[in-house]
């Protein structure tokens, strides 16, 4: 595996380095799907951060947790960035309290960012429950920089029609968006990989041949169908990983992830998500 | 007026700027920390255990949040020895980083080694800290358990090394005095202490323990009491200087370890938090000598009047 | 439907309704808390540790909040075992309160004329606690410290008392497997633990340390992590039940320590601050029990997945 | 030393007992001197509570913090009961954010009450600092069972005019009211102490011979001082006392104070402030 530093993180022709930052709330409210969206005025972050970079936000809420929690970065304007964030846990839920003009304690950009896919690719991206952020942050950041929004196809997964998340966002980005939900309660019925296989089979039967790149964000076991099927059609598939992460900035090794290495005696070594990832191509990863 | 207050200290020859160190596993080889400050402003930084050949570590999960501490098993993943001097060390030298090493290994040969190796390299490094108490691999933590082993290793790596010895102890023990006189005995030139409590969390959905090698280490806040009581006893046994570690977060845990008797802290957890805390530590730590005119590290050091 | 879940459980012939306990020193001699629940409700109430004679405790300050934990020096104040006879169990008797009697000694012989005064009283005592491990104390510790000691004060308690005895261990050692292995086989009925960690705070304003004791002993949330790794390694080392302690707040942490093998639990720091919580507790873990479809305990104790 | 129930402790004619509460927040706002008043919808704690009683608030505040706070009762009318506190620590700071309708989780009303005076006793009550509550309350009780209001005499004591708290509403109360200051800056200058001290001397002049009882509450050393007083001008004294409070209920035993006792035979024994006290006789209490 290359050691390439990837976009997004300290390229040589940026000076940027990860800060630490006091954040200004602009909103924090409710979107669909029980997810919430945060808008952080970060002129520092925003100006720099690539789709797939997150941030490490300190949410101190009552009855402790020591470590700051990650999300990934949704999208910027030049001076603002935008967040999309699930209430699952104490620190989370706590989050949903925040109002405008509080501020929150954040460490960023962090991590590596995508590798761009061939310019006329059929490009897939498969979100599974809140994974849709760097998604969406890639999606608009592909389409800024001239890819054709008919290219692009965005499956949004859930377990119903109600837990989708941003899918009308989405949609108004004028790529197509096909909802997958696990009850059929909306679009495709199965798991996210369901709609995306779906895809891959149709794409192979048409007759012009055309490479396909695979994005994919959300929990482990569809991140493990996704690299099945990547490997399966032998197209090219980037992960964003998710991992419980202690700093987020690549000093405790907390965050590792197992991926094939030559150079060791082993055949493997560890990865920190935070660091050499989130974003890791599908056929490094070994599962187990 | 700040000018004037002297943080700086000594062991064993080597001069240190200040009492604010960084603790082995908690900054990696600095590289990502000098994205954040300057390395020579910190006291010293203590890299992730070094060992004689590249380790891979144990397998996720590494690392769970308890309360407002956290269980790590990371099992010293590390570049071994040859990778470290080669990638690792020129950039800590070009930070002109304070440097200590720790090490561990198997066994006293193996600890030995890795020692011979650091030799060539000694004019950088400030001291060897030895990892005699890593709860999450099966070296070293006999080191720290049994005084006649821990003499052992002591003596053997200070005939080997050529620049001062740290011995760092493990809490999980009923007498931890005992293990420092025994290693002060050996010529160990100073002590640090604690790494981390024996610890384990279980998920009660899935009935799996929360890390993959089932026990890990518990470190932050929660550890502190217990970390002071046994540096608060160390130092009442030894008279080589004794580093304090476990669970700081602010100045006041640093002022509060050096009442019992530590002459440097390391500051562990905390940098996963605020990648800055030893530098904002060093500043506070300074207002606050200031404010009850205290010149230097003896005005506090073992000052506790109990 | 709840109806149907099974709580009870049986040690050294003696029933307990249910595997939730009041720790010892935290809930006095139930005189207290029977303001906010009914006794007979929980599984048993362990009362505070009796001496041969009374003993007034260390003076204040006792007690230091540390984080989310706290540090206890109270020093075994308690009125002594002919006063506790005469003035406490009656009360607990009329409360039909399933009683558990932990006991302390300078002494083996000390612990021993405990056990003779009990056996009078030892229709309505299921079982005698050692406290092997007060941190504050001298007397105890050492038998929690030497596997041979701990022998000796086990058999001899058990030679002289009508009802169980268990042994209740200290954390402050180097491998808690042995002592326990060592009580096992001297005649504990059961096992419980963890005691508290020794610990240390220090006021930095005034250079004084929190207790008048200097040290004292740690409790509450940041000592779990510790005390289900000693329950794990104990559970796997003894055949007899082990009975965990340690910052437990909830019912999510009794079924962790289950999982890793206690048969019941103690609640200890967390009445202070709900002196109803053992009942929530208990109408939790049966939801919980229910919402999983276990009948009885044994689906749980031990059952990790490590 | 006598261990009888104080009146307000479950006294036998009373089926009160402590319990834990949920209460709603009526009101919490800023008062003089650097103090604020919190009230409380609290009906079972508000009709059964006598003058010195407490209750234990948890307030979870972030960073944690695993103990309830004590604090002494201020007055209760049928259905609320108020609070007066300074925000000194972690917890009393983060108690001043609570806003009206939030609610508090309360154990109460804990501890013991004083102990009636004479019927034409002169009644000299001396708060330090924070230490006004319970004697505000204890003189609002004893107006209420038709002490005179010129036989009570209230001195107030603080480091300066602006750190003296509830004065005015003392005053309201018709009681001789004395500002004490340490900066002089109002009122008699010194410590609380040394109001009380000049009155006594008064006292001692005036041809009429009157017995006094002193209720004080405040800082140890304080109290330590009144305690001499007391026992150079040979008056009944009760204090308030303070203490660490790990439960406030008495199973702990963690917040002792060190009481003359004859059936020990160390000839004291400790005494829990917060179930045999707060109040205790000054001639009891030995300070160290
Ligand atoms: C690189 C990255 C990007 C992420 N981006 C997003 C995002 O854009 N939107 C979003 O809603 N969520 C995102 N997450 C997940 C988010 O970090 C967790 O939901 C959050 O940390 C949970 O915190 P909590 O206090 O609410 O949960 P807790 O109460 O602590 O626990 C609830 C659950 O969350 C898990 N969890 C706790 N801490 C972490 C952690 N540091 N990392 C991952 N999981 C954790 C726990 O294992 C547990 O299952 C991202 C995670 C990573 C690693
Ligand atoms: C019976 C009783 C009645 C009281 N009544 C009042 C009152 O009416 N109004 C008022 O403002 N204050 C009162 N207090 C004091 C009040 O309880 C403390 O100020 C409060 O607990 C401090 O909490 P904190 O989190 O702000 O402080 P922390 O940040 O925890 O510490 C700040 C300081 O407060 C002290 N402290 C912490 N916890 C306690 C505790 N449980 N008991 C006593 N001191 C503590 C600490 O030693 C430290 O010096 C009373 C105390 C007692 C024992
Ligand atoms: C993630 C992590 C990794 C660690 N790795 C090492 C290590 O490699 N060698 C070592 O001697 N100590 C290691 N430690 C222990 C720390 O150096 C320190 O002794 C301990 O964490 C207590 O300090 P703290 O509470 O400030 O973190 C590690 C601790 C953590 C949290
Ligand atoms: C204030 C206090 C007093 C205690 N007194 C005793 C005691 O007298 N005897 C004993 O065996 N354990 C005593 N303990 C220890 C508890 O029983 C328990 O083992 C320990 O607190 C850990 O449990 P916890 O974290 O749930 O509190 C005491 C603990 C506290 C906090
Ligand atoms: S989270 Fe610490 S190295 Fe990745
Ligand atoms: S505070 Fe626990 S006994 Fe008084």
């Amino acid at each position: 595996m290359e050691r390439r530093r990837c976009p997004g993180k300290k390229a040589p022709d940026s000076p940027y380095m990860p800060d630490i930052y006091r954040l200004r709330i602009i909103s924090n409210s409710e979107a669909a799907g029980d997810a919430y969206l945060l808008t952080l005025h970060a002129p520092q972050i925003a100006r720099s951060c690539q789709p797939g970079n997150f941030v490490q936000l300190k949410i101190d809420f009552p009855g402790g947790g020591l470590w700051r929690r990650p999300f990934s970065i949704l999208d910027s304007d030049g001076d603002n960035i935008r967040i999309l964030y699930k209430a699952l846990g104490r620190g989370t839920s706590y989050l949903t309290c925040f109002t405008p003009d509080m501020e929150l304690n954040a460490i960023g950009a962090l991590g590596n960012s995508f590798s761009e896919p061939g310019r006329l690719d059929s490009i897939v991206l498969a979100g599974g429950g809140i994974g849709v952020p760097p998604l969406y942050f890639l999606a608009k950041d592909l389409l800024d920089k001239g890819y054709l929004p008919e290219n692009i196809h965005f499956f949004n997964g859930a377990a119903d029609a109600g837990a989708l998340v941003f899918l009308d966002e989405i949609a108004d980005l004028g790529v197509s968006t096909y909802a997958v939900t696990e009850d059929g309660s909306m679009g495709i019925k199965g798991f996210v990989t369901e709609g995306v296989m779906q895809f891959l089979m149709g794409v192979k039967k048409t007759p012009v041949k055309k490479d396909t790149s695979l994005y994919a964000c959300g929990p482990n076991p569809m991140l493990h169908v996704v690299s099945k099927l990547a490997e399966e059609y032998d197209i090219n598939c980037q992960l964003a990983l998710e991992s419980l992460m202690p700093c987020g900035f690549g000093i405790c090794m907390g965050c590792a992830v197992k991926v094939r290495d030559k150079n060791t005696t082993e055949g493997y070594s560890f990865r920190r998500v935070c660091h050499e990832g989130p974003i890791f191509n599908a056929r490094d990863i070994i599962w187990e | 007026m700040m000018e004037k207050i002297d943080l700086s200290l000594e062991i064993a020859g080597k001069e240190f700027k200040n009492p604010i160190w960084l603790a082995s596993g908690t900054c990696g080889y600095g590289e990502e920390l000098a994205d954040f400050f300057k390395l020579d402003q910190i006291g010293a930084i203590v890299t992730k255990t070094i060992t004689k050949e590249p380790r891979p570590g144990h397998p996720p999960p590494r690392v769970f949040e308890t309360g407002y501490g956290m269980l790590n098993a990371i099992g010293l993943q590390n570049v071994g020895v040859d990778e470290f001097i080669e990638s690792k060390l020129p950039f800590l030298e070009k930070q002109n980083a304070n440097l200590i090493v720790n090490i561990a290994g198997r066994s006293v040969e193996e600890y030995c080694s890795v020692c011979e190796k650091l030799n060539d390299a000694s004019q950088i490094i400030s001291a060897i800290e030895l990892n005699m108490s890593c709860p999450n691999v099966t070296d070293g933590l006999e080191f720290s358990k049994n005084p006649k082993l821990a003499e052992e290793l002591i003596k053997r790596t200070k005939s080997v090394a050529t620049c001062p010895i740290i011995a760092k102890l493990s809490p999980n023990v009923a007498d931890i005095s005992e293990i420092a006189v025994a290693s002060e005995q050996a010529g160990a030139d100073a002590i640090s202490l604690i790494n981390t409590l024996v610890g384990m969390a279980v998920d009660i959905e899935t009935f799996k323990p929360r890390l993959s090698n089932v026990t890990g280490g518990l470190s932050g806040p929660p550890i502190k009491p217990v970390a002071i009581a046994m540096v608060y006893k160390v130092y009442n046994s030894v008279s080589v200087p004794v580093i304090g570690i476990g669970g700081i977060m602010d100045y006041r845990d640093v002022i509060e370890f050096m009442l019992c008797g530590a002459s440097a802290v390391q500051i562990g957890t905390a940098n996963f938090i605020n990648p800055r805390i030893s530098i904002e530590i060093i500043e506070s730590l300074k207002r606050w000598m200031e404010s009850r005119d205290y010149r230097s590290l003896n005005d506090i050091v073992g000052k506790v009047r109990a």
